[in-house]
């Protein structure tokens, strides 16, 4: 290893664990505070985009495979749509979370519904991100010398 | 306990007022240096002296613990990743040859005498 | 005292605009697309600043989240596919563009001398719904973001199209960009240490 | 679960789930089969339920589906009468018919590895347009307008692998889509704005009475907005390229429904949301839609004239037929709209068939300049042949649908005491005799050039799902009960009449 | 093994304060299953070697810290003057220092903590040396900056386990 | 108050920064002017708290310390290699100019 870039990577090593750690903060506690998994699923992202720009592409694709991409952003597409179905399948309308638990008094119905969903938003999100960045990075680019 | 609020609230205004001139200074810097490595230095001064300076002001003044927490967080991470951005930079303008300004004439390198 | 710190904010609010009135001026009259890549960059860091300061925190994070982390890299990433600098366009359009936003700017403008005043409690939009959402919320709903009860729950399904939209976009770029695409191109393959690519 | 309560939504469910699945469906070994065949099952279920819609509400009225139990206006409503029925099943046959019609026409027109991801992007655009039309909530429609807008950019630029040009079609779709988007996004803010919600039914009560300028400058952009997704006149540009350069399925399916769709929701908005009796309403009527509507009807008919591109024409040909679909409505009569009802229909039939035609021939002759189109008519005679009687339905020659939407458009503007419309109606129709007639013209009678290759008419596949529409432009023409008395009862219920 | 715990405590505390929920047994339960995602992440990202959680560095590096923040305040001051001098007295230089750390950790953490100086910026590392740009001829204080190195190579555990040495 | 005038000082340097960032001249000096822009934003954001009495909604500076290089780490790889997908351990485009004349 070259150490020419060491301290980006150094420096990459050691936030990566805490970016994805706040990643996940955000979309737990987005019933409680601003974030949610739109927000969430992009800083997860961006964890992994810091390592594909330090570590290179190829070495990222093996850490996320673009096939379990592909599965995840279905996967969490589904998780959101899922929820829906089910709560129609429990006898709600779709998306109409206080099926999910009618007895409860105090709605724990809606806090799981909404648990769930922002969970399948923030893994769609996270994925479709981590997707669209492999789309561009993994392209030979296309500047040529005399352009630049 | 009103005397230990008064120390909090002088401390706080030293720092901020000692924090705010250094972000100001370090921008003044920015805009004055005459070449982009001089200017590396005085972005140094906002990033470290400001904004910790800042940080620890507002820690001073945080309602709750977590607060202070989230602001070391903040400072802590700063101070990581400052430095990197900073280097970062440099090495980005070094590698594609842009030299400095040397010496107290700032002759650059290939300049004409 | 209260005017005060109430004039402070608006100053505060007078500032952010300005300078984003005229990054967005920069970033019109640049025709070096780095340089608009950067200064949309610090354009986002101003706006997410905005709506911290307009008291509207999860757009300011989701302004944050996208900014900060994603929106430079990825224009980044697009801008590698192209030029560096923007062909000069045909000017024989400007006169239609400058008619076409200035009649937009003027119905905007036309607009704001009925709408009610910054802050307005009374107004429509903060009286109506938006209390209704308030109110039901902390009864309805056990979660004390309201605007996430509003988000993931009231307004559920448009958030799952929002997701859709997102998909779709990932989609898009995958159809367009991705193997066998229509571009045809050919992915980097990362080649053996010494040999750069061209 | 009770499958009739939650009808409703099963249109826009079915899809929003089946599509992601396509994407992970395989395409080395089998081309993309499977996603066509699970996409068409889709897309027949989803006509099904449509189907089931349409009859529920002609018979038993109104349907009102809270989605996420939530009664409006705290929740999102969908609220589904007479005239998203009928738009919703246009929609939904329409892609019915495509996804089957695709199956062999995509294969040559795209990279196999995209075939999978092609169904899903296709299934998603036919959400996006469902979503669109069956919701009763103001930002709903937008939420779903970026839906179907962003993977139809992308299903226009699957086209370039034919066609490099379909890139720069796509792009300049994609800045107009946006500008568009923005712009009704926009006014549904002023709109929010100056009413606090964004249910359409309590738009329109908390709305009643009050003019101010937010309102109106909210309406404006709100219409523009729509008008350039609707390629309404001053606003087509991106079209005719984006419909030119789409892969054939994406043509078809786009054209006959995408533009009728945004039609639909300016004439939801003017309707349901402002109400015809709004202040402005008039003005914006008689002196803004009406010359636009009349205008496009003249110089997109026109310029179709003078295209050598086929597809291209046709494109030119629906920013005409937009025109009468907005002069029905600047009308402001039940007539006018019922006409405009009806033309949305029944042009989106025509189009369809059409397109489908041109892709047949995309596919055997491998271009769609007209001259590709010589001796057709003996080289491929049941493509001709739907061609022909689609292109007379476009003229609006009688026992067909366009006759019965011209007859339409006719009654109500000499109904409303605009008998000069009426006869506008009738010239720009005899432009659309000439355009159509070129191709038909060198269909029949010019033979097939000398050297060109002997082609064989399109396969079966491809034939059936164009003869059932052409049929159908044949069926609604000589039954009218369907189209003009559902969309007579729509246009009454949209006029604010009782059912 | 070791690595691995520490980062998992090291996470789980970050999750404690940045949550502020230490009652709710739901959001704990997340944190605990955010904090195992994590770790599982960072070892398949590869990131859990000595660069990435210097365990080596870590028990002493507070009392250095310490004592680079007293630094930069001091250097600040210098460069502020600078900076608001009616004609500041720059001299630029560029430095060639070699760093006397054996670790990758410790160099990255030397050249950052020059970075972090004002007066003073890593522009660029190579095997051996690294080259470092400082503002003024008084701040281009090479036996401050060995100094500061040989603060930073007495962080590093003596009997360092392996991984990341150079 | 105190607030008030640290705010104040934050916009006054996030002005200069941006001369900066307008004026160039090279493309590092618009990089380094973006970067300290966002550093100061980071601040701006705690502060804001502060004035609207919601401190505890710091998330948005914490995540900004977390995520604010990101951009300035794509743009290093931008230049050196013109592409995002390489890693950075390998040689890039140029040839390294550096030779001994390191020390002035």
């Amino acid at each position: 290893m070259s150490i020419e870039h060491l301290i980006l990577r150094v420096v990459i090593k050691i936030m990566f664990a805490p970016i994805l750690l706040f990643a996940l903060y955000v979309q737990f506690h987005g019933d409680f505070g601003p974030g949610g998994g739109f927000q969430a699923g992009v800083i997860f992202a961006v964890a992994f985009i810091l390592h594909a720009l330090i570590m290179g592409l190829e070495e990222t694709k093996r850490v996320l495979p673009v096939g379990a991409l592909k599965i995840l952003m279905v996967v969490g597409f589904l998780f959101y749509a899922g929820t829906g179905v089910a709560t129609m399948l429990l006898g709600g309308n779709l998306l109409g979370y206080d099926a999910i638990d009618p007895a409860s008094t105090h709605h724990a119905g809606q806090h799981w519904g909404i648990l769930l969903v922002e969970f399948g938003v923030g893994m769609a999100v996270s994925s479709t991100m981590v997707m669209i960045f492999y789309q561009f990075a993994g392209r030979e680019p296309e500047i040529r010398d005399e352009d630049w | 306990m009103i005397s230990l609020d008064l120390i909090r609230d002088i401390l706080s205004w030293a720092l901020f007022l000692t924090g705010g001139a250094a972000v100001v200074t370090g921008a003044i810097g920015i805009v004055r240096f005459p070449d982009f490595y001089t200017r590396l230095h005085a972005a140094g001064i906002t990033d470290t002296a400001g904004a910790e300076l800042l940080l620890l002001g507002m820690m001073l003044q945080a309602p709750s613990w977590l607060v202070v927490a989230k602001l070391v967080f903040v400072g802590f991470f700063l101070f990581m990743t400052s430095p990197v951005s900073t280097h970062a930079i440099a090495h980005a303008a070094w590698v594609v040859g842009l030299r400095p300004m040397l010496g107290s004439d700032l002759k650059r390198e290939g300049d004409a005498q | 005292m209260d005017a005060l710190l109430a004039n402070g904010e608006i100053l505060i609010d007078l500032a952010l605009l300005t300078m984003l009135v005229s990054v967005a001026f920069v970033m019109v009259r640049s025709r070096h697309l780095f340089v608009i890549v950067m200064l949309s960059g610090i354009y986002s860091l101003l706006s997410a600043a905005f709506f911290v300061s307009l008291d509207a925190v999860d757009v300011a994070f989701t302004e944050a989240a996208v900014g900060a982390g994603v929106s430079t890299v990825l224009m980044l990433g697009a801008m590698l596919l192209t030029v560096r600098r923007e062909k000069p366009t045909r000017t024989g359009r400007t006169p239609v563009a400058i008619l076409v936003v200035t009649l937009v700017g003027s119905a905007l403008i036309y607009a704001t001398f009925d709408m009610p005043p910054y802050g307005d409690g009374a107004s429509p939009a903060n009286s109506y719904m938006g209390e209704v959402y308030i109110d039901r919320a902390a009864k309805e709903i056990a979660v004390p973001n309201v605007v996430t009860a509003v988000l993931a729950s009231y307004r559920g399904f448009d958030t799952l199209g929002e997701t859709m939209v997102i998909f779709t976009a990932g989609l898009g770029v995958i159809l367009l960009l991705g193997a066998g695409s229509v571009r045809g191109g050919k992915a980097v393959k990362d080649k053996p240490d010494g040999e750069t690519p061209s | 679960m009770s499958l009739a309560a939650q009808l409703p939504v099963l249109p826009i469910i079915i899809p929003l789930v089946a599509a992601p699945l396509t994407i992970l469906m395989p395409t080395d070994k089998f081309g993309g089969r499977i996603a066509c065949i699970w996409a068409t099952l889709v897309s027949w279920a989803v006509f099904g339920a449509c189907v089931a819609i349409l009859y529920s509400v002609a018979t038993v009225g109104p349907i009102s589906y809270h989605l996420g139990d939530w009664a409006p206006p705290v929740g999102i409503e969908y609220r589904i009468d007479l005239a998203n029925a009928l738009v919703l099943t246009l929609v939904s046959g329409v892609a019915a018919l495509v996804f089957p019609y695709s199956y062999v026409s995509i294969r040559s027109e795209i990279n196999l590895r995209q075939i999978s991801l092609f169904y899903a992007a296709l299934l998603i655009s036919m959400t996006g347009l469902l979503g669109v039309t069956i919701t009763g909530d103001a930002f709903n429609v937008f939420v779903f307008l970026e839906i179907s807008s962003l993977s139809s950019y992308a299903l226009v630029a699957m086209g370039a692998k034919k066609d490099r040009r379909a890139l720069t079609a796509a792009f300049n779709y994609l800045v107009m889509g946006t500008i568009g988007a923005t712009f009704f996004v926009i006014g549904l803010g002023l709109l929010y704005q100056a009413t606090g919600t964004l249910n359409m039914a309590d738009l329109k009560i908390q709305l009643a009475g009050e003019s101010n300028r937010m309102i109106e400058a909210g309406f404006a952009f709100v219409l523009v907005g729509m008008g350039l997704k609707a390629a309404m006149f001053p606003m087509h540009l991106w079209m005719p390229n984006a419909y030119a350069y789409a892969p054939s399925a994406v043509s078809a399916f786009i054209a006959a429904t995408s533009t009728k769709v945004a039609v639909y929701v300016i004439i939801r908005f003017i309707y349901t949301v402002i109400g015809p009796d709004f202040p402005f309403i008039e003005a914006a009527f008689n002196y803004l839609l009406m010359p636009l509507a009349i205008a496009g009807m003249f110089f997109a008919s026109i310029v179709a004239i003078f295209q050598d591109d086929v597809k291209r024409m046709l494109a030119y040909s629906s920013v005409g037929q937009i025109g009468y679909m907005l002069l029905g409505v600047s009308f402001a009569t039940e007539q006018g709209l019922t006409a405009s009802l009806v033309h949305l229909f029944n042009h989106g039939l025509i189009k369809g068939a059409l397109f489908m035609a041109a892709g047949c021939v995309m596919l055997r002759v491998g271009s769609h300049s007209i001259s590709a189109y010589a001796g057709l008519a003996r080289r491929m005679p049941a493509t001709a042949a739907a061609f022909i009687i689609a292109g007379l339905s476009l003229v609006g020659v009688p026992l067909t649908v366009g006759f019965i939407s011209k007859w339409q458009l006719l009654a109500a503007a000499f109904d409303s005491g605009r008998a000069w419309a009426g006869f506008l109606v009738v010239a720009s129709s005899l432009l659309s005799v000439i355009y159509v007639g070129r191709v038909i013209e060198v269909m029949i009678l010019r033979p097939a050039p000398a050297g060109a290759t002997a082609v064989k008419e399109a396969p079966l596949s491809m034939i059936i799902p164009m003869a059932l529409l052409v049929a159908a432009n044949i069926y609604f023409g000589l039954h009218t009960e369907l189209t003009v008395d559902l969309a007579e009862r729509a246009a009454h219920t949209l006029m604010g009449g009782g059912r | 093994m070791v690595r691995t715990t520490v980062l998992a405590l090291a996470l789980a505390g970050l999750w404690l304060l940045l949550s502020g929920y230490f009652d709710n047994s739901l959001l704990l339960g997340f944190g605990a299953a955010s904090v195992a995602l994590c770790v599982f992440l960072a070892h398949r990202a590869g990131v859990l070697d000595d660069e990435g959680v210097p365990t080596g560095l870590m028990p002493r590096v507070f009392g250095y810290w310490f004592w680079l923040f007293i630094e930069i305040g001091k250097a600040n001051i210098v460069v502020a003057r600078q900076a608001l001098a009616i004609e500041p007295k720059l001299s630029p230089k560029l430095l060639k220092i070699v760093s006397p750390t054996r670790t990758n950790a410790g160099l990255a953490t030397f050249a950052n903590s020059i970075t972090l100086t004002p007066g003073t910026v890593t522009v660029d590392l190579e095997p051996g040396y690294m080259v470092v740009h400082a503002l003024t001829e008084a701040l281009a204080d090479e036996a401050a900056i060995d100094d500061m190195g040989r603060r930073v190579a007495a962080l590093e555990r003596r009997d360092n386990s392996g991984g990341g040495e150079r | 108050m105190m607030f008030g005038v640290a705010t104040a000082a934050i916009l006054v340097g996030m002005m200069l920064a941006l001369v900066r960032a307008f004026a160039g001249p090279t493309l590092y000096d618009r990089v380094l002017a973006a970067s300290s822009f966002g550093t100061k934003t980071v601040i701006l954001i705690g502060l804001m708290g502060y004035l609207n009495g919601r401190p505890d909604f710091l998330d948005i500076a914490v995540l900004y310390a977390l995520l604010n290089f990101a951009s300035t780490i794509a743009i290093l790889k931008f230049f050196r290699h013109r592409t995002l997908s390489v890693s950075l351990d390998r040689p890039g485009t140029d040839a390294p100019i550096f030779e001994e004349r390191d020390t002035a």
